[in-house]
């Protein structure tokens, strides 16, 4: 066991240390190349050691390799003028924290399969198949390629034709030797990057060989509405493959086409279930339109006439409709409590897009346009522009119902900047919904999204840049609504991402990571939910996957039974310290590595007490009430708890746990005094805010 | 106390920070569509900046018929029916009070109903056969003490 | 015929149930006097205190010891066995963490002699009599054990070799540690002689768990029908299962009761309360810090609740009084 | 089941009789037996405009007497259903509210535990009856008639407690479907009848009626249909007054439901308190 002191130049009055069972070493630069090299050559790989000296905050960035314990004798000792009995005490603290640490184990993972899967084929799971190309496997739950994009009839806000976009992103896909699967679905992914194994099945009935004679579509008995428009259960793909697909969800196995078909059709509704290998997975599944019809004062499905956007755009380029006076209803179930309380980010573009299109048709066709807020950003405002000079209407206001009057609609609604209730008359009415998230997706990949909306990033740890790589990645509009520009920048990030990993022969990783003792597990299973990662799996036991834990520790604060453990922060760890900073009168601070304790580090010039002795954890979600009370139980004065502020946890809510756990000792009436434990969220910057409250917490 | 606070306090009106002015409740008032002084939208905001004496002064607080049309509509879930009679309430507290609203309360107070019953009225029921109905229900004056309501004779 | 080894059983601060385990032996009692001797058991048995003091210090093999040390006559008496034994075993909660008696630590001598003494609703007592360690009759002096101001567990007055858990402890853990130590196969000093995992291990009703355990609303015991078949945290029913050691044969849970804690932590656990309340904290789910609020303020006596049995042995502090 | 304990309210008795007669021939008709309750008073409606605890207090009143009583309410007023519903739904969800009205209870002696249920008698009629017994029961179906709906606004509102969608109410239209008449739609179908307001501004209220009114006769329908009384002095009692201040001669026979289903079911009209209906509904009863 060895413990480097460094005296940062002589800033710092280093004591004499000497310990049982650990090697001291002294020197006065560890962060100059010399001290690094002389850290290196005492290193054995994976040996836990202490380095006192600066703080983490800035030895990090020499001294990561050797994940050493690190204690802060310059910002939290010389710096303030804090004498040598604390920084002895520091040193202290910081041996017996390594006495009582395990080595942290590297983590290799064998890329054992250098395979891409791309979960649906919209512009997004097509552009990162293309440059994936024939690493990529690229299933899709319909028959055809094209997703949403291939039912519109324009891209926004160009309105550029979808077959711009589309036709030489599917030509590079299909010429690409990229495996496509049309008419698959998910069953199971389990694994870990590098190594997935995903069941799949597709559908086993098929048109397999067909000459576009079109006599099925003559027979077929069934007909379907969709999006609008009407067409049979046997259908012309609107892209690839060409020729006539079957739509196996309504088609009724008459056997009619099969008759009169000159090539070769399966009728079979059933599936063919296999496995698949990959290293990687790329979801994208886009999105899903809100349904109106909740939205039963605006009748849709009820009354004629009224359309959500897709289907206005479909039957309009078809000319099915030709509107004179056309109503244009924005946030439709968006940002409403009761549907979808979030903004659905593209509808405004999208409702936009419809009033262009009809401008560019009907120039002479009269267009509302109702919002409660226009949300376009960066250039698209020349949209909106526009738009007004082609003189469509705005109304500031949401309708308050759409009913028909005499053979047409009438919409009610009160344009809030005039305060003037208007009655519109329309030909047609055009809902501009929100969308929603894939669910079934979500539900089926192996982590937690335990939610109704979309995965943004920072939900979980895409955007995480501190754990291990992440090789379940979603693109385009599965993770938010997005554009289509957008949406193929956003799929060529993952694609490269995903190639660029996939192309080490292994990812390794030694950053620390929850461990769960299964000798001792019960299988209790409350650290599960807590787990934002999912990282925590119950099979036969509760494991924690190294290639997912990002190592905040929130699980092992959890456990009841002190079977979760999380390397370098092992609760005997911590508690040693604890023992070793803690006197009479003591103010124990934990702070979240990420806000509080750089905001402490910040402090010296101000100053604050030497009393104040600070433990540095991963997450203020890692302060297991135990030590809390053990820093009762020894003297302390006051317990202080310092972590990012709510919804900027770097791990998402260990926060908010942890508020939960002091919530909860708080109320443990008369014993916990609430003045002297305190749970605050203090800023990166907020150094004034921590001095502020630790010198509360001494006068408590 | 500032008259957003005092809202705010009371049940139902909780969720009045939450408008954001999307006129759906005044598109939907059938007294706004005669009366344009009436209206919830503006009600609402007035709250929300705090201009007490313009909205307990005014006599369009008065004007709700009370169908919840609004509310039910409402995208963010602001109880706007139950912040009409919140803010009726406190013009009450306040010591404005509409004479029809007025009337109404005593006449409840001192018989427990809101129309008199009188012996004609009694024998005008028998006559076709319906039971008679008690005149005065002297419990609910009682509430009416308890809940520190003044009733004038 | 060898010399069968030499067993004393003593009582404490407990409610006697304990004692009523060994009986709970029933015919199993037979092999244990077959195999032992037992010299000493004030309980069942008419011995002195003055027969324990005339043996030899470690002559005694093993003695049980059950109930928490609460007067000067239970340490008199509970050093003695030490002396006089090869080995002391905590016997049930209260030896082993406390107990329900050592819930008493929530206050001191003073205010539990205030209410017992002066102002329970049935006590008449004009003149304030308390006890005291000493009281003048006539020319005589009256002694009583002093009433100590803390209530403490066995390890914390003398060496304890093992401890067998449980309010009280279940026959057949009883009968593995006779055996044991009969055979001479102890595990490591300072074992707890029941399994090193929670409750839910064993749970009958662990296959009923979900994955996601959500509570939205704390509900009580008395408040609901409790599902019979199912986890009692997925009910929202507070159930220290998950911080409990196991092997009490989950007596309370066959009962439709939840699990109290009366077996104290695992090994790992340095305190059952505060690892209890942790894991807790992290199951309820709130969407706004006011539900935040209104669910931790339902735990009614969090306290009294997390530290049921395991007070005396918790590093909380006791509780401050004015 | 429970008994069912007749809730009149304030308004039926005196200016209802028509309502109450035909509701109470209905029920008999269909073996629903209501218990009057004498000491049932005022809903609390009418003051909670000004004292929301006192109105609060006076619903639990009258939800504790039923308690008491053992039965749950069936009411005619929509008001006195919706104030009564919501107060009860209040004390279920919300204990604090319940201790305190407890507290004021206890004064006048009473004491409520489990909230009883409060149930319209349309809503009784459509969820407990159900259409196809209601339709049993019609010894002669008004095939001739052509009837508007009216359900005013706290028949529906707040929805929550109702179940029904208020923006595409459907249970009178089929109470009314099932007495074989025909049920129009119109355009001001889900408008308020403004009588809350009558006192505040006769104006307006009056301007609220006579657009409902315009918009019936509008489409042709010979009658409408109501379940409230508080609707019916806005469309009946005060007809004329509409009519003189719009210049406009309606003659709309405004129909207690009750009236309607009474005379599907072949009860004669001078049982049905036709008499006291404002507008003369002769033409319709031939």
């Amino acid at each position: 066991m060895k413990a480097f002191l460094c005296s940062c130049g002589n800033r710092i009055p280093l004591p004499e240390f000497k310990e049982e069972g650990v090697e001291v070493f002294y020197h006065d630069a560890l962060c100059s190349p010399a001290g690094i090299e002389f850290i290196t050559e005492r290193w054995r790989d994976d040996e836990p050691i202490m380095i006192a000296g600066c703080s983490p905050v800035v030895g990090e960035r020499y001294f990561s390799r050797f994940n050493p314990i690190y204690i802060n004798i310059r910002e939290q000792g010389s710096y303030l003028g804090h004498g040598q009995e604390k920084i002895g005490d520091l040193i202290r603290s910081g041996v017996a924290w390594l006495k009582a640490t395990k080595p942290i184990e590297k983590k290799v993972f064998d890329v054992k399969s250098t395979d891409i899967l791309i979960i649906g084929s919209g512009v997004a799971g097509l552009e990162a198949a293309r440059l994936i190309g024939r690493k990529a496997i690229l299933i899709e739950r319909r028959p055809y390629l094209g997703g949403t994009v291939a039912d519109l009839d324009r891209l926004y806000p160009e309105g550029t034709p979808n077959s711009h976009t589309l036709m030489p992103l599917i030509n590079q896909v299909v010429s690409g030797g990229v495996r496509f699967k049309p008419d698959t679905e998910i069953v199971s992914i389990q694994g870990r990057p590098g190594d997935y194994r995903v069941r799949l099945r597709e559908r086993k009935g098929k048109v397999v060989r067909c000459d576009e004679c079109g006599r099925c579509l003559e027979v077929c008995p069934v007909e379907v509405v969709d999006h609008g428009i009407k067409r049979k259960a046997i259908f012309r793909s609107p892209s690839f493959p060409p020729g006539y697909l079957i739509d196996f969800s309504t088609c009724d196995l008459c056997g009619e086409c099969v008759k009169v078909c000159p090539g070769e059709i399966i009728l079979d509704r059933s599936w063919n279930e296999y496995e698949l290998h990959c290293g990687g997975i790329i979801v994208a599944t886009g999105l899903n339109h809100f349904d109106p019809v909740q939205l039963s004062e605006f009748g849709y499905g009820r009354l004629p006439n009224v359309y959500t956007h897709l289907e206005f755009e479909r039957k309009l380029a078809r000319g099915e409709i030709k509107p004179e006076k056309v109503v244009i209803v924005h946030c439709a179930g968006s940002r409403d409590e009761r549907y979808l309380d979030y903004c659905s980010g593209i509808c405004c573009l999208l409702g936009l897009k419809e009033a262009k299109l009809i401008k560019d048709r009907y120039p002479e066709t009269e267009v509302y346009l109702l919002y409660i807020d226009i949300r376009v950003r960066g250039e698209l405002e020349y949209l909106y522009k526009e738009l007004r000079n082609l003189g469509v209407k705005f109304v500031g206001g949401r309708p308050a119902e759409i009913i028909p009057k005499d053979g047409r609609l009438m919409v009610k609604v009160e344009d809030s900047l005039s305060s003037t209730l208007l009655k519109i008359p329309a030909d047609a009415v055009v809902l501009s919904t929100g969308f929603v998230p894939d669910k079934k997706i979500f539900d089926l990949l192996p982590i937690n999204l335990d939610r109704e909306r979309f995965p943004k990033a920072y939900d979980w740890s895409e955007l995480s840049v501190d754990g291990p790589p992440h090789a379940i990645l979603f693109a385009g509009s599965a993770r938010e609504p997005m554009s289509v520009p957008d949406s193929i920048l956003d799929a060529r990030a993952k694609a490269y991402r995903l190639s660029h990993l996939l192309s080490l022969p292994r990812i390794e990783s030694h950053h620390p990571v929850s461990v769960i003792d299964e000798e001792r597990c019960s299988l209790c299973s409350l650290c599960i939910q807590n787990c934002p990662y999912g990282a925590l799996q119950k099979e036969e036991k509760v494991r924690s996957d190294p290639a997912v834990c990002m190592g905040c520790g929130v699980c092992v604060a959890t456990c009841p039974s002190g079977a979760a453990n999380l390397e370098s922060y092992e609760t005997g760890g911590l508690m040693a310290a604890v023992e070793s900073l803690t006197k009479e009168g003591t103010i124990l601070a934990f702070l979240c590595r990420w806000s509080a304790y750089p905001a402490a580090d910040q402090a010296y010039p101000i100053g604050y007490p030497e009393s104040v002795r600070i433990i540095r954890v991963p997450c203020s979600g890692r302060v297991d009430p135990q030590l809390i009370l053990k820093g009762f139980e020894l003297g302390a004065r006051a317990v202080l708890i310092g972590g990012c502020y709510p919804e900027a946890c770097h791990y998402h809510t260990g926060n908010i746990k942890e508020r939960r756990r002091i919530k909860l000792l708080h109320a443990l009436d008369g014993i916990v005094d609430p003045r002297r434990l305190r749970i605050e969220w203090i800023g990166t910057d907020e150094a004034a805010k921590f001095v502020r409250v630790v010198e509360e917490l001494e006068k408590a | 106390m500032s008259l957003l606070k005092e809202v705010l306090s009371r049940p139902g009106g909780e969720e009045i920070r939450r408008c954001f002015a999307c006129s759906t409740c005044s598109g939907s008032c059938p007294v706004r569509e005669i009366d344009g002084r009436f209206n919830p939208r503006r009600i609402i905001r007035m709250v929300l900046l705090d201009l007490k004496e313009e909205v307990l002064k005014s006599d369009f607080i008065w004007y709700c018929t009370t169908c919840n049309s609004c509310q039910e509509r409402c995208p963010q879930g602001v109880r706007i029916y139950n912040i009409m009679n919140i803010l009726k309430n406190i013009a009450v507290k306040e010591g404005i009070i509409h004479p029809t609203f007025k009337a109404q309360v005593d006449l409840v107070g001192r018989m427990g109903r809101l129309y008199e019953v009188e012996d004609f009225d009694n024998k005008k029921r028998t006559k076709v056969d319906l039971p008679e109905v008690k005149k005065v229900f002297p419990e609910v004056r009682r509430l009416f003490d308890l809940t520190g309501v003044r009733i004038d004779e | 015929m060898a010399e069968k080894p030499k067993v004393g059983l003593y009582w404490c601060a407990s409610c006697g149930g304990c004692e009523e385990a060994v009986v709970d032996l029933a015919r199993d009692i037979l092999k244990v006097v077959e195999a032992v001797d037992i010299i000493f058991w004030p309980v069942a048995m008419d011995f002195k205190k003055s027969d324990v003091e005339a043996m030899a210090d470690g002559s005694i093999a093993v003695s049980f010891i059950n109930g928490a040390v609460r007067t000067e006559e239970q340490k008199e008496m509970v050093e003695l066995l030490r002396k006089k034994s090869g080995l002391i075993v905590a016997f049930g909660s209260c030896a082993h963490l406390g107990g329900i008696p050592g819930l008493a630590n929530f206050w001191d001598r003073k205010t539990i002699f205030e209410r017992v003494y002066h102002t329970t609703p049935t006590t008449d007592n004009p003149e304030k009599v308390t006890p005291k360690t000493k009281t003048g009759v006539d020319q005589y002096e009256l002694t009583l054990p002093e009433f100590f101001d803390t209530v403490r567990p066995l390890n914390q007055v003398i060496d304890v070799d093992y401890y067998l858990p449980g309010c009280a402890p279940p026959p057949d853990l009883i009968m593995n540690a006779v055996e044991a130590i009969l055979k001479g196969e102890l595990p490591p000093k300072g074992s707890v002689l029941a399994p090193d995992k929670a409750l839910c291990d064993s749970c009958p009703r662990k296959d009923s768990k979900p994955d996601k355990i959500k509570i939205t609303e704390i509900k009580r015991i008395h408040q609901v029908v409790a599902d019979p078949e199912k986890c009692f945290l997925a009910e929202g029913i507070i159930c220290l299962g998950p911080a409990t050691r196991s092997g009490c044969g989950e007596r309370c849970i066959n009962a439709n009761m939840p699990c109290r804690g009366c077996f104290g932590p695992t090994s790992a656990v340095v305190d059952q309360g505060a690892k209890f309340l942790s894991g807790l904290a992290s199951i309820l789910e709130a969407e706004t810090i006011e539900d935040e609020e209104r669910l931790t303020n339902s735990v009614i006596d969090p306290a009294g609740l997390f530290y049921m049995y395991s007070l005396p042995s918790s590093i909380l502090r006791r509780r401050r009084l004015s | 089941m429970s008994s069912h304990l007749f809730f009149l309210g304030c308004t039926v008795p005196v200016r209802g009789q028509n309502y109450e007669l035909s509701a109470r021939k209905v029920a008999e008709r269909l073996g629903i037996k209501l218990i009057d309750e004498p000491d049932f008073a005022c809903c609390g409606f009418p003051v909670r405009s000004s004292y929301e605890d006192t109105a609060f207090l006076l619903a639990a009143r009258n939800l504790a007497i039923a308690e008491e009583r053992g039965g749950d309410i069936i009411t005619l007023c929509s008001s006195c259903t919706a104030t009564l519903s919501e107060v009860s739904h209040r004390l279920r969800t919300d204990p604090d509210r319940l201790k305190w009205t407890n507290r004021h209870l206890k004064e006048i002696g009473k004491k409520i535990q489990h909230p009883v249920s409060v149930k319209h008698f349309a809503r009784f009629l459509y969820d407990e009856i159900g259409i196809e017994r209601i339709k049993e029961k019609v010894e002669r179906p008004l095939t001739q008639l052509t009837i508007a709906p009216h359900y005013g606004c706290h028949y529906l509102k707040p929805s929550h407690l109702f179940g029904e969608d208020p923006e595409i109410p459907h249970t009178l239209d089929e109470l009314i479907t099932a007495t074989g008449a025909r049920v129009v739609e119109y355009e001001e179908k889900k408008l308020c009848c403004g009588g809350a307001i009558l006192g505040i501004d006769e104006d307006v209220a009056l301007t609220m009626a006579h657009k409902k009114l315009t918009s019936v006769k509008g489409e042709g329908a010979d009658g409408l249909a109501l379940i409230c009384p508080f609707c019916a002095i806005m469309f009946d009692d005060l007809q004329r007054k509409v009519d003189s201040k719009f210049n406009t001669n309606f003659n709309l026979p405004i129909l207690y439901y009750p009236q309607l289903l009474g005379l599907a079911f072949g009860i004669p009209e001078t049982e049905l308190g036709f008499k006291f209906n404002k507008v003369k509904a002769k033409g319709l009863l031939s």
